[in-house]
């Protein structure tokens, strides 16, 4: 097990968190704040490509555990210390997610992605909904907040669990029932994987991870509404991110995260009115000539390689 | 444990599978005993890949019971607990994992069903299974990579993986020539003999198949129509009329 | 920080694309171009005195908070310009105007449009356009001065909404005015016809409908459909904008909504208002527009007297009567204390302001019937 | 049918393969009207051959049916030229009807003939006939190799190649499959089919051809092949 | 409420629904027959209604009869996308669960591209124009008339899909493409030319139904996204690939929410109409219609 070889993602790791948490003091607020957005990407389409790329369940909930997180921070975070704040925030997302799963995990395919996505909108008006009969207002103001370096670190710290809990899975039994599940769930059945409760534990898993990350990300924003804290567009760029990079892979994901993040805010301030056409040309050529994510650059480097 | 000819394995009492109007099972009652070593065969669409779905938990019998090893009753549960409980199966049309490598795809039930259960002796690594099979040197190959008969023969490894007492196997001989054919039916026959499996095993070569079986049913329409010796089987009228034809004569 | 010579740097964020940004490119970024040009064509911004052209830096956010901030971090944190304009909207301004404090800009936005915003009494932040308070309760006003005995109302569920919500439940109060149906709506409605028919059937005096541009385009269109034809029928933003004249052609008439402003206000209201249209090719919008333009003129002034000193800019802005097209404009905390609560109605082809009596270019008329 | 010597489709030094990796070198074959057996233990390029002529894989080599070359590669001409091809795996449209997979087969005909043809299949295999609404893909998996047979029927080809068509398939079925396949054959189509089952598919043909490792090593009539020595020992398991 | 207000209500929920019926068609033939999961179907919807908007008011073209030249030109371009992005990546896929996924991400790429494209050359600002706004009255009831031709023009053109997919191989050949390629072409399927044309229709449709909303909706480059989800929801209540089945469900739909916002009110009619669509994929999870 401890082989350099399999040693090696681990002290990837290690100098790549050690890197990143000086970046608040040694760089520019802006740089800062970038590195943040990668790393909440990081969080967000590692998280989910260890159970959505094993499993090849396309979730577009992610939205939700997010927005459910951001809420869940906006009303605790008078009372309860920062870190349990941001653990409250998984452990309302992961909750909503196995009842969530419950109910859609039998579903495959295009049905499973519409239905989350449906339920993420259902989610966000449920909210908007409950907050306006309890308040009679809508969004939630928040006023203390901890100093950007927390967030930083925090935002830093779930991404590095992330994908630590995503090397974990990958050499573990239940990230072996995941892949079997992707390749042919009836098959990973008939040879003894509990394939529901697995898919359960995941869905709930990448929850968790969505949930942490609202919670942290929220307090930068001053005022949180349904719309902005539920926007399908995070959940939208969470899967771009992850198919980006290759969805099998643990790397492909943080490299799709940082190149995604880098490359759009640097065209977005070069580029200031023909970014995003840009942007998504680049995204259909990616597709036709790297349909495997940029993880299949390595991955064919490495084959090379070898004998 | 008791004497292994005599332990109850599986039972399936009055076992009905319907689709929509169609019966596919109808009221199937048959048990099987350690040890044993059975064929199942009849006409195209007779309900012998919906029987074994049926008891291995892959499709939800309409009505009807299941009893595994020691009476458990596993009606209307998932498949993974029939794994669980020693039932192995192969399916008709392979259903490999395409990007794993043959030993994965081998490994894979050990991890899972076979992982509490006792190694089948001989057989208790990836190496053994995937040398018994002929595919020891195919090990490292990507599933997706290896013929469809490869594939059958690949299935039989992934269902030995689960450590299984039963084994289901569905025309895993299809596609084969007559001489493959006997060597395919000599090593399930070995399954039985030397590592101790029970053997349920579907297939049309038939000349073949009553040569190597103890025991056959046989399906019509959804129905068993008969159950026997080989020899008994072939005697019978209804069987000789649904599905043998004049197929005995040639060899017999 | 280059305080001498160079151009002064001026930086935003606002939307170009995304939901928010078919409100900022209608009442906000068009003046934040127009305004540069026509201070560089005059030679440049007065600092002080000393002529400097503007060098404007404006990035999209992509209607997105996390990305707004991300700029105004950049803008105000790294390359530290000499000022910046605030982006669109409320939303984006929560999570600005902290920053913009903490680094200590001042920021003065046309459309920020929350009591909870001025609550949060940050100094740097001032707001120029009129709260729902005042905005309500001079409709209310308008509507008992008119003899309005029965309303309905029809309101958004975003902050907007419900604040304005709020502030029209409060004015009614010390009304008789019954209302006789509340009913609120989910941004991106796309259909209202059911409960305008609803509201038909209820035959109120007034309908009041706090919407956005598209969903007052929606109940104004879906009303004429259903034949729905309340005495005022009032729908609260983009009434002002040309848009509306486009798509309600002749039916603009008598429609009243949300409007502090037009050419006729000042005749540099109507220099403005003129140099928009060629600019742009479309008018700018009879509320929010004026606020902004209005917003940048104070800055240009407090400049010239001040400089660039952005801390004495602050105390400068906080304590001063600035000349604007809307008229004279001075701040009470974050608030603007001089303009009141406003409402203008369609006539013919302008939106006449219409209340208060003492701001107001024409007379309130009763709406005719949809044609 | 007044190609050289009779034979409906001639094949010369054909060679095809997989991305670099040759399969078939260099064969040479005469298809002639009535049934052709072709068997070869496995692996040793039968589907391979079979894939080639069809056009479902690019080639090297001459293949002229009627005396006019085929097209290399492209499977839709072919069909248009007459060709028709049950493949390996069957090839079979899972998520849609029985009777819609056979109504596609005659995607080429006009649709009066394809009702007649649709009847047709119906006669010879009535248990098609019995789920004409069932999906293809819940058949059992012999009766989705009697749709896969009929369905390369409905196109109404004057060269019918079949892929171990009685894999699956019990024997009874597979008797009846074979008269099936000499009744076209006497209709004038000309049959090329490879077979496991050899022999029976031996007693169907008029004529075979062994192959081993992309090579022919044997050919010549079926009933000689049939007591040849090699194929005996090889196949039959008999000495 | 008296009985022509109900039959006003329900009209107008069936209107409605027609709507929502017009904006699924193009989606259903991309993704029910093709796989194709074009989520940049809305921006196409936003060309048609740009192009429209711009006949009318800068040409003076009326818009009802610059329809039929926005089907064109939308054909025209879907045809070459198809032939630039999509032939390739449906050469490359390994199968169909790959390809879809891939074609998803072709997908929000163009909607990138499409948007911001449109953004550059018209802005970000609202637009409109008034255009057959007119109140008809039928019989008791009154809609405008653009409404009235934008129903009439959804229940027309998905009979003439229905037809044209029932009385031919069309649509069944496109599906057989999808679920076995090698298939197809045993059959003879000329796989070059059926996917483009298929997909040139699917965004003519697209342009039409765009085309049409303009003369109703404000128009603006961001304007897409919404349509593109309620075509999503009407193709899965309806089944993915039955242009009968996006008809009924769209109709269902709009009558169920005309129901609910009268009965509650429309901020609950979200809610309502989210909890009915996630209840009936969880009751019958292959859309209302399906036969299993
Ligand atoms: N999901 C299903 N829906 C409808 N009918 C089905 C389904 N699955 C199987 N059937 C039908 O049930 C019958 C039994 O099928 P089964 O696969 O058990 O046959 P089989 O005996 O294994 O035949 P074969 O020898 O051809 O493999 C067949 O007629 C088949 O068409
Ligand atoms: N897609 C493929 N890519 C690479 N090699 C292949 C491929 N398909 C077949 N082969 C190889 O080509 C050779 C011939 O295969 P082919 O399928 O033609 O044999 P066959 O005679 O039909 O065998 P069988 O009796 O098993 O069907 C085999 O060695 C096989 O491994
Ligand atoms: C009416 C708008 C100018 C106000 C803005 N939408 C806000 O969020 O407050
Ligand atoms: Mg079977
Ligand atoms: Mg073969």
């Amino acid at each position: 097990m401890s082989s350099p070889s399999t040693m090696r993602p681990w002290w990837v790791l290690c100098i790549g968190l050690a890197l990143a948490a000086a970046v608040p003091w040694i760089a520019s607020e802006f740089v800062a704040s970038v590195a943040l957005g990668c790393l909440m990407y990081i969080a967000l389409a590692t998280s989910w490509s260890l159970f959505c790329g094993a499993t090849r369940y396309l979730s577009l909930a992610t939205s939700a555990f997010f927005g459910l997180g951001a809420y869940a921070s906006a009303t605790l975070l008078e009372v309860l210390p920062w870190p349990l704040v941001i653990l409250s925030g998984a452990a309302i997302a992961s909750a909503v997610a196995v009842l969530m799963g419950a109910a859609v995990l039998h579903l495959r395919g295009t049905y499973f992605a519409v239905l989350t996505f449906g339920m993420t909108e259902l989610i966000r008006h449920a909210v908007t909904f409950v907050e306006k009969q309890v308040s009679g207002t809508v969004g939630r103001v928040l006023t203390v907040v901890p100093s950007n370096e927390t967030v930083y670190l925090t935002v830093l710290a779930i991404a590095g669990a992330a994908i630590a809990t995503a090397l974990l899975v990958k050499r573990s039994r239940f990230g072996l029932a995941l892949s079997g599940i992707g390749a042919d769930e009836q098959r990973a059945q008939t040879l003894g994987v509990d394939t529901r409760r697995m898919k359960v534990m995941g869905f709930a898993l990448t929850a968790a991870f969505a949930g942490a990350v609202g919670a942290a990300m929220a307090v930068r924003w001053t005022y949180i509404d349904p719309p902005a804290v539920f926007s399908p567009f995070i959940g939208f760029q969470t899967v771009l991110i992850a198919m980006i990079g290759g969805a099998a892979s643990i790397g492909g994901p943080v490299a799709a995260a940082i190149v995604f993040s880098l490359l759009s805010e640097t065209l977005r301030l070069q580029l200031p009115y023909g970014y995003m056409m840009v942007l998504g040309l680049l995204l259909i050529l990616c597709v036709m000539y790297l349909p495997n994510g940029l993880a299949s650059l390595w991955r064919r480097k490495a084959a090379e390689a070898r004998p | 444990m008791s004497n292994r000819q005599q332990q109850l394995l599986l039972e399936a009492r009055e076992l009905t599978v319907r689709f929509g109007g169609l019966t596919a099972v109808d009221a199937v009652s048959a048990t099987l005993h350690a040890g044993e070593i059975v064929g199942i065969i009849g006409p195209n669409g007779a309900g012998k890949t919906t029987f074994f779905n049926a008891i291995s938990g892959v499709v939800m019998p309409t009505s009807g019971t299941l009893l595994v090893e020691n009476g458990i009753d596993l009606t209307r549960r998932g498949p993974h607990l029939y794994a669980a409980h020693g039932i192995a199966r192969t399916f008709q049309t392979p259903r490999v994992m395409a990007d794993m490598t043959l030993e994965d795809n081998v490994r894979f039930g050990m991890q899972f069903a076979g992982r509490h259960r006792e190694p089948i002796s001989g057989l208790g690594s990836t190496g053994e299974i995937l040398d018994m099979l002929g595919l020891g040197g195919l090990a490292r190959n990507v599933a997706a990579d290896i013929t469809p008969s490869q594939q059958r023969l690949l299935e039989i490894g992934m269902a030995l993986g689960t450590r299984p007492r039963v084994l289901l196997l569905d025309e895993v001989a299809a596609g084969l020539t007559e001489a493959e054919v006997d060597a395919m039916a000599r090593r399930i026959r070995r399954l039985r003999d030397e590592h101790g499996l029970t053997v349920v095993w579907i297939e049309h070569a038939v000349a073949t198949l009553l040569k190597y079986v103890e025991r056959v049913l046989v399906l019509h329409q959804g129905r068993k129509i008969a159950d026997g010796t080989p020899a008994e089987v072939v005697r019978n009228a209804e069987v000789v009329e649904a599905y043998l034809g004049d197929e005995m004569e040639a060899t017999a | 920080q280059n305080s001498t010579g160079g151009p002064v740097k001026i930086g935003y964020a606002i939307a170009r694309t995304g939901p928010w940004a078919a409100g900022a490119q209608v009442s906000q970024e068009p003046n934040y171009l127009l305004w540069a040009e026509q201070v560089n064509a005059a030679g440049g911004l007065s600092v002080k005195g000393a002529k400097r052209p503007i060098e404007l830096i404006g990035y999209d956010d992509r209607s997105e908070t996390e990305t707004c901030v991300r700029t105004f971090e950049k803008l105000m944190g790294s390359d530290k310009v000499d000022l910046v304009l605030p982006p669109w909207g409320s939303g984006a301004n929560f999570a600005v105007a902290p920053l913009a404090n903490r680094f200590g800009y001042p920021l003065l936005a046309p459309t920020a449009l929350s009591r909870k915003l001025i609550d949060m009494r940050l100094p740097f932040f001032f707001s120029l356009l009129q709260q729902p308070d005042k905005m309500m309760g001079a409709l209310v006003d308008m509507l008992v001065a008119n003899n309005v005995k029965t309303i309905a109302i029809v309101y958004m569920d975003d902050l907007f909404g419900l604040e304005n919500f709020a502030a029209l439940n409060n004015a009614l109060k010390k009304t008789s005015i019954q209302v006789v149906e509340r009913k609120s709506y989910p941004l991106g409605v796309k259909d209202l016809a059911p409960v305008l028919r609803t509201i038909k059937d209820l035959n109120p005096d007034a309908f009041i409908g706090i919407t956005y541009p598209p969903d007052t385009i929606l109940a104004s269109r879906q009303a004429r459909e259903v034949g729905f034809n309340p005495k005022y029928f009032y729908a609260s933003v983009g009434t002002a904008f040309q848009l509306y004249k486009n798509v309600m052609a002749a039916n603009t008439e008598g429609v009243i909504g949300m409007g502090s402003w037009n050419g006729k206000t000042s005749p540099e209201a109507k220099a403005y208002f003129d140099a928009h249209t060629k600019k742009f090719g479309k008018e700018p919008d009879r509320w929010a527009s004026g606020h902004a333009w209005a917003g940048l003129q104070i800055l240009q002034q407090a400049v010239e007297k001040i400089g660039l000193d952005r801390k004495a800019l602050r105390e400068h802005i906080a304590k001063t009567e600035f000349k604007t097209i809307l008229g004279p404009i001075r701040f009470e905390g974050s608030e603007n204390a001089s303009i009141p609560g406003t409402v203008s109605q369609w006539q013919g082809s302008d939106f006449e302001v219409v209340w208060p009596k003492d701001r107001a270019t024409a007379q309130l008329m009763p709406k005719p019937a949809w044609k | 049918m007044s190609a050289q010597n009779n034979s409906h489709m001639s094949v010369r030094g054909l060679s095809a393969g997989y991305h670099g990796f040759q399969v078939i070198q260099d064969m040479s074959l005469d298809v002639r009207p009535g049934v052709t057996v072709v068997l070869g233990p496995n692996g040793a390029g039968k589907t391979t051959l079979l894939k080639a002529l069809a056009g479902l894989l690019p080639r090297a080599g001459e293949v002229l049916l009627d005396g006019a070359a085929l097209p290399s590669a492209d499977a839709t001409a072919c069909v248009r030229r007459g060709l028709a091809l049950v493949a390996e795996g069957r090839q079979l449209f899972p998520q849609m009807t029985v009777t819609e997979n056979l109504e596609l087969g005659g995607w080429l005909i006009p649709a009066r003939l394809r009702a007649e043809r649709l009847a047709r299949a119906f006669e010879d295999f009535p248990r098609l006939k019995e789920r004409a609404a069932q999906l293809a893909g819940t058949m059992s998996g012999g009766e989705q190799q009697m749709v896969a047979v009929a369905r390369a029927m409905m196109s109404g080809p004057r060269l019918l190649m079949l892929d171990e068509p009685s894999l699956g398939l019990a024997p009874r079925m597979v008797d009846e499959l074979l008269s099936i396949v000499r009744r076209i054959a006497s209709q004038g189509v000309t049959v090329l089919m490879v077979e496991q089952n050899v022999r029976k598919a031996l007693q169907a043909a008029d004529r075979g051809y062994v192959l081993e490792r992309g090579r022919v090593v044997a050919s010549g009539e079926a009933q000689a092949l049939l007591n040849s020595d090699a194929v005996r020992q090889a196949y039959l398991g008999v000495a | 409420m008296s009985f022509s207000g109900w039959a006003e209500l329900l009209a107008g929920g069936l209107i409605t629904g027609g709507i929502y019926a017009l904006v699924a068609i193009g989606l259903n033939l991309q993704y029910g027959l093709m796989r194709i999961m074009n989520i940049s179907h809305g921006e196409f919807l936003m060309l048609g209604a740009f192009a429209t908007w711009w006949a009318h008011t800068a040409l003076g073209v009326s818009p009802l009869l610059f329809m039929p030249i926005a089907f064109l030109l939308l054909m025209a371009l879907g045809m070459a996308v198809h032939w630039l992005c999509f032939r390739q990546v449906a050469a490359r896929a390994p199968n169909v669960d790959v390809f879809e996924a891939r074609s998803l991400m072709v997908g929000f790429g163009l909607m990138f591209l499409v948007q911001n494209t449109a953004l550059l050359v018209w802005g970000g600002d609202l637009r409109g124009y008034d255009y057959l706004a007119d109140p008809v009255q039928v019989g008791e009831m009154r809609f405008t008339a653009n409404k009235l031709v934008l129903f009439g023009v959804a229940l027309a053109l998905s009979l003439v899909l229905i037809a044209l997919l029932k009385l031919t191989l069309l649509g069944k050949a496109v599906r057989a493409l999808m679920q076995s390629p090698t298939g197809a072409q045993l059959v003879g399927i000329n796989t070059k030319r059926l996917h483009p044309l298929m997909f040139g229709i699917g965004l003519g449709l697209s342009g039409v139904a765009g085309s049409l909303l303009s003369m109703t909706y404000e128009i603006s480059p961001s304007m897409g996204e919404p349509y593109t989800v309620t075509a999503l929801i009407v193709i899965t209540l309806g089944g993915f690939g039955s242009i009968a089945g996006s008809l009924v469900g769209g109709l269902l739909l709009g009558v169920v929410e005309a129901l609910g916002m009268h009965f509650t009110s429309p901020s609950l009619k979200m809610l309502l109409s989210y909890a009915v669509f996630i209840g009936v994929l969880i009751w019958r999870p292959n859309g209302l219609f399906s036969r299993k």
